[in-house]
């Protein structure tokens, strides 16, 4: 799990709170302290050093529960497409359809061990609420999650797994009801119950010990593919993509890659309608962090952000509302800065046309979240020129992140309302889900 | 600790008054009214918000009062105008969240440009809630380059080591907060805040206690508690927000928020005379 | 793939016209019959005698694809509740979300090695026709999905997936548009299109070679399960439990386990609201096929079927799609006839219950078909008595054969419906899925 | 093949002309005013549907046919009973799917008791599209006992092998299916109809061709082809469903379909004069 290679070391990092080169740490309220202090020493002696058999059973249960190991397929078709090697690492063959219950599982068995009774988590999209919903009913903990009323709105399907998996889901009203929205309310509902309750978060993001550890229970998607691409292909890929929004997904599937200078790897943001920003409403049509964002602290670290020029954060915008947060886990915008990982973003339609290719060409429907990556990747492999400038490469491995159940009800709607060219007929769809 | 601390005198002579208000909220004219209406009522020292997005802290009773406040327009340059127009004789304390500190200026100097500014309006002190020690001290080095306090909040949760920290680096006063949970005014007095005292006893530092406070009642057992001050947020707030909500004259609600002012001044008052425990203030 | 010691041979059995005991044939208009010959020959040279390595391709593909081997999984919490060993088979973690991918992988692939360039099938809960519908698109086939009006509407979700994989999806208003018009009006296309287009049935039903070939694509499961017992718990199972609509649910589950004479087979079929009849209206309330059916030809195979006494098919009903279905694939019921499996059922309202009981205590939301399984699970192991005497014995492997996300509004609809007591609380999904 | 057959005595002067209708569509009565009318307009044999509920060899207009006689009230019983009540001079072909056939009686005989049944009121033959030559043999082992026919159908895909097998037990007639697909009405005459009846043509039984014959333009060319009879199913069909459909009086749809038998016989019998090669009936 830890890589002695890395540029920052594994839990305990440059700082002794926890902080990739300049970003991380723990500005959270004094109330939350302690908690992440035993968080940290539980995640020390639990995860890094499988104290009582803990990664053991996290593993065990990866296996039998979520389906791991997960395969790395050859897109037949995007390879010839392309005239490259497209592999597919397929994350959304995991139970519960996305990546996401790596880290879910890990924390929900964390607090199991540390001796925590309830669970509480945020959630986008939806998918780390089902994941963590999943988790607490596998492993017999209460569980509430707190989700934005426009998440709410747009990911009914997951409200109801959340439900039918005996969650409660809280709505959140504030501001325009997304993922901040519902981290800070999750943040506050911890700061009352934090004796007894564990906060697992969905992403690489908030205070240390977080970021590390949400970190190294993902890190086994690429702990898995660095080692099928050897026994496949012999070989490291060229290139490893995978779409962000806080950045558990992309450094999920960079991690074991870090030290493989070769490989690069490249985070693909949302890049909403446009990568203007509307300073004055406080908008920003696009959650491209890592393009556009700058430093600063939200929700428990200094990392990159978007906000405005007084610091106040940015609502921001995507079609696939697991990417809508305006803020990126510390690890993340450090090893941007560092030059490891390049940020590049697309926008709503080009991610919904990647969302159409995949569908009907490879028959695996994935979620919109990870439809940014298969629409950058068509973005640089589709242009004629030497592949040897561009950053892809050969051989290029893809993270499908999740599949799309979730989305098919704002696909029809956005492509009907974009006229897409590539996507199928779906004058059937009128009348929408029912 | 810094030794250029002046808002310990407002600990002086009884148990101090600190109420606070988000600056801005519903208006910027308004709000002026509300914080001196305060001030008349008796408060010894002030905590006036700054407004952030993401106030994780906060209950949803100072949540709608940022939202206010931001409607309204309030910035961080706003803000010092705000404290620039004040006439009040209490101490200004700014209570926000760490990122607009960090902002402020160029972006690239960290919280010094804030701190700078906020000491030539009149600001004496600050409350960063998502500040721990642990983080605290760039911001504790531009305080004392400044001559200003930075308070901490002490939670229920807070011992040993961590505590130990926290008080090497406070001035001013130390935050007690009452119980866990955000902020918002309750009906009854949490059982921690004496716990919570008695950890700190050993330390020469105003203990100001927070978080639920609302009647002069509370005030009075608080301060029997062995508080050095209250603070009273939500409770105020509600006052503001029902004003704004049944659109009465500005003044009617700040002639409301005196009285309570009052009300919590004499409780307070009470508390100290029952137990006749109000702490010596130390002298810096 | 093969197995010596089952009771039919593979492919061939005991008449040269693929009959399983009494049971089987090819009863079907005449212009299909060159098609069964030549799908005969191709069956039997690429599935059984691996020609071209088209079995080593299936494999390889149902493993990158597909997400195979899938694994068997204790069932902590059940198995304390029953104080017995509960393994869960979990084919819901196949791409598509249930088992019905392996035999359309194989047979869009077999297709594909015979040189058709067209795919029709039939759908009942939509499982069936997603999981066509991905096959095609990933082998690059054009792919029509027939489709009852009634299915259309209780399984809208399914819908958009086949046609989000590029499938286009016909809608049968024959009858009481469920699964049995969906299949004729399939054959029907296949009497006009025969000479370049397969037709992948979606269960062991239809004429010979279908229900062998569908029963050998889907044996996969028994055979990781049984390998998986015997990995894990040094031993076979006392019972192995599948839900039956055709049976290739069941047939899967239990191919490799029938030579094992100690291993109990149970396949739970559709109770329905009644196991009554409505001869006059010619309308079963249920689809229990193995208790209250009998011999007739339906489909193309002699088989046991839901008819009346003139021999009129009855309409049958569930409140699960996938298992409303008025036969049974002929293998099945010969298996029945000779006393190797036992036929059980249970009716909607258990199966509601036991979807919620694997939702909520296990963390895994079942299709409704599979919910059947688990009803029938529990009213044999939640009473007292001796383990001895009940049907099921101490270690119990139950197949997972789908997930339930394409259930969330019946589900929801229903559970308010029967006002049942295990559920959680549903009130917040006032409003249906959007 | 049978040698009792009297069925193919209908191909001894000239093409024969065999209409198909469901027997009770849309109702009892009608529908027997409807076959008496065809026997009237020249119908050689008469191929009478007893309707069964999954009619997979069938399009839309005879599913819908079925659909009426079925919601009417037939059942095997009632079409027996139809049977008897018919006053026709063509001969009667019972056209069915297996399952009916297999289920009468005990269920547990085969189908022996429904062809003897059959015989008893007076059908002469049958046509089972889902029971190829090779599931065939209980019934034409029926069959011979009570002395009726079995009609196969040939597909355009129909050859070698099978096409043997099933001249092996083909007795009466074969049906020869024009294109592939289900039944229905059709305004071209497929190619694949001549490439047939080539390969039927060294077999000595009449070869009577269906699936789309519409008009008598149609049934000439068919019978220019080659054929020996035309089989006219959907498109008598038609003419009930629209009578049906407008409400017109049972009389008025039994008179068109008395005209349309007599186009599609003149239309035949100019195919025969035309090009002169109407077999020789064979003599059984
Ligand atoms: C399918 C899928 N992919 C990617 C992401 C992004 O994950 P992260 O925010 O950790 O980058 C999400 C988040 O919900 C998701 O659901
Ligand atoms: C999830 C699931 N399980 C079981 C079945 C039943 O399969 P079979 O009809 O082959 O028995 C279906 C059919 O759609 C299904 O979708």
């Amino acid at each position: 799990m830890t890589d002695p290679t890395q540029t920052t070391k594994p839990g305990r990092t440059d700082r002794p709170d926890g902080s990739f080169g300049r970003f991380g740490g723990q500005y959270v309220p004094e109330a939350l302290m302690p908690a992440l202090e035993e968080l940290e020493d539980a995640y020390g002696r639990y995860v890094l050093e499988n104290e009582d058999g803990f990664m053991d059973e996290f593993r065990a249960r990866l296996a039998d529960f979520g389906g791991r190991p997960i395969p790395l397929q050859r897109a037949d078709r995007l390879s010839e497409r392309y005239d490259r090697e497209v592999y597919l690492k397929r994350e959304d063959l995991l139970h519960g359809g996305a990546h996401k219950l790596n880290n879910a599982l890990g924390q929900v068995l964390l607090a199991k061990y540390m001796g925590k009774e309830r669970i509480i988590a945020e959630t986008g999209a939806g998918q780390h609420g089902t994941a963590t919903a999943m988790a607490a009913a596998h492993l017999d903990m209460p569980c509430e999650i707190y989700m934005g009323r426009t998440d709410v709105n747009r990911q009914r399907p997951n409200v109801f797994r959340m439900r039918i998996n005996g969650a409660d889901v809280n709505p959140v009203d504030a501001g325009r009801g997304t993922l901040k929205e519902a981290i800070s309310e999750t943040m506050r509902d911890w700061s009352r119950t934090v004796e007894h309750t564990h906060y697992v978060i969905g992403s690489i993001v908030g205070p240390h010990p977080f970021p590390a550890m949400v970190r190294d229970f993902h890190a086994v998607i690429s702990e898995e593919a660095r080692e099928q691409c050897l026994d496949r292909l012999g070989d490291l890929p060229d290139a490893v993509v995978a779409c962000a929004g806080g950045g558990s997904n992309t450094m999920g599937a960079f991690h074991h890659f870090i030290p493989d200078e070769d490989v690069s790897l490249l985070a693909v943001e949302a890049g909403g309608s446009s990568l203007e920003v509307d300073e004055a409403a406080g908008v920003a049509p696009n959650s491209a962090t890592l393009s556009t964002g700058d430093e600063g602290v939200l929700h428990g670290a200094r990392t990159t952000l978007l906000q405005d020029s007084h610091g106040q954060i940015m609502e921001s915008h995507s079609v696939s509302a697991g990417l809508d947060y305006a803020g990126v886990g510390p690890e993340l915008a450090h090893l941007v800065e560092t030059g490891r990982v390049t940020p590049v973003n697309v926008g709503d339609r080009v991610a919904l046309e990647g969302f159409h290719r995949l569908s009907t060409e490879e028959g695996i429907i994935p979620a919109l979240e990870t439809a940014h990556a298969f629409g950058y990747l068509h973005e640089v492999c589709a242009e004629d020129g030497a592949i040897d400038d561009d950053p892809l490469g050969e051989t290029i491995v893809v993270n499908v992140s999740g599949r799309g159940d979730k989305d098919l009800e704002t696909v029809i709607e956005k492509t009907a309302e974009m006229g897409l060219e590539a996507a199928p007929d779906m004058s059937v769809f009128d009348g929408g889900l029912r | 600790m810094s030794d250029r601390s002046t808002i310990a005198d407002a600990f002086a002579d009884g148990p101090a008054f600190i109420p606070y208000l988000a600056a801005g909220d519903p208006s910027y004219e308004a709000s002026l009214e509300y914080v001196e209406a305060l001030d008349r009522g008796g408060a010894d020292i002030i905590e006036l918000g700054l407004p952030f997005s993401e106030p994780i802290a906060e209950g949803p009773t100072i949540q709608e009062a940022i939202v206010r406040a931001l409607e309204g327009g309030m910035t961080p340059e706003r803000f010092f105008e705000f404290v620039e127009d004040l006439e009040v004789e209490a101490s200004l304390v700014c209570m926000t969240y760490y990122n607009l500190i960090y902002q402020y200026g160029t972006g690239e100097e960290g919280p010094r440009p804030f701190v700078e500014r906020a000491a030539a309006v009149g600001i004496e002190g600050f409350v960063v809630p998502d500040l721990p020690a642990e983080e605290a001290d760039p911001l504790r080095a531009a305080c004392d380059e400044f001559g200003l306090d930075l308070i901490f909040i002490v939670a229920p949760t807070t011992r040993g080591e961590r505590l130990e920290r926290m008080m090497d680096r406070v001035s001013g006063y130390v935050y007690v907060q009452a119980r866990l949970g955000t902020t918002g005014a309750r009906d009854d007095v949490s059982d921690q805040t004496g716990a919570t005292l008695e950890r700190l006893a050993g330390y020469d530092v105003p203990k100001a206690v927070g978080f639920g406070i609302k009647t002069g009642d509370h005030a009075e057992r608080i301060v029997a508690a062995g508080a050095d001050g209250i603070i009273v947020g939500s409770a105020l707030i509600d006052i503001v927000a029902d004003g704004h909500a049944s659109g009465a004259a500005v003044e009617e609600t700040a002639a409301a928020l005196e009285t309570r002012a009052r009300e919590l001044v004499d409780g307070a008052a009470r508390g100290a005379a029952a137990d006749g425990n109000v702490p010596e203030p130390e002298q810096p």
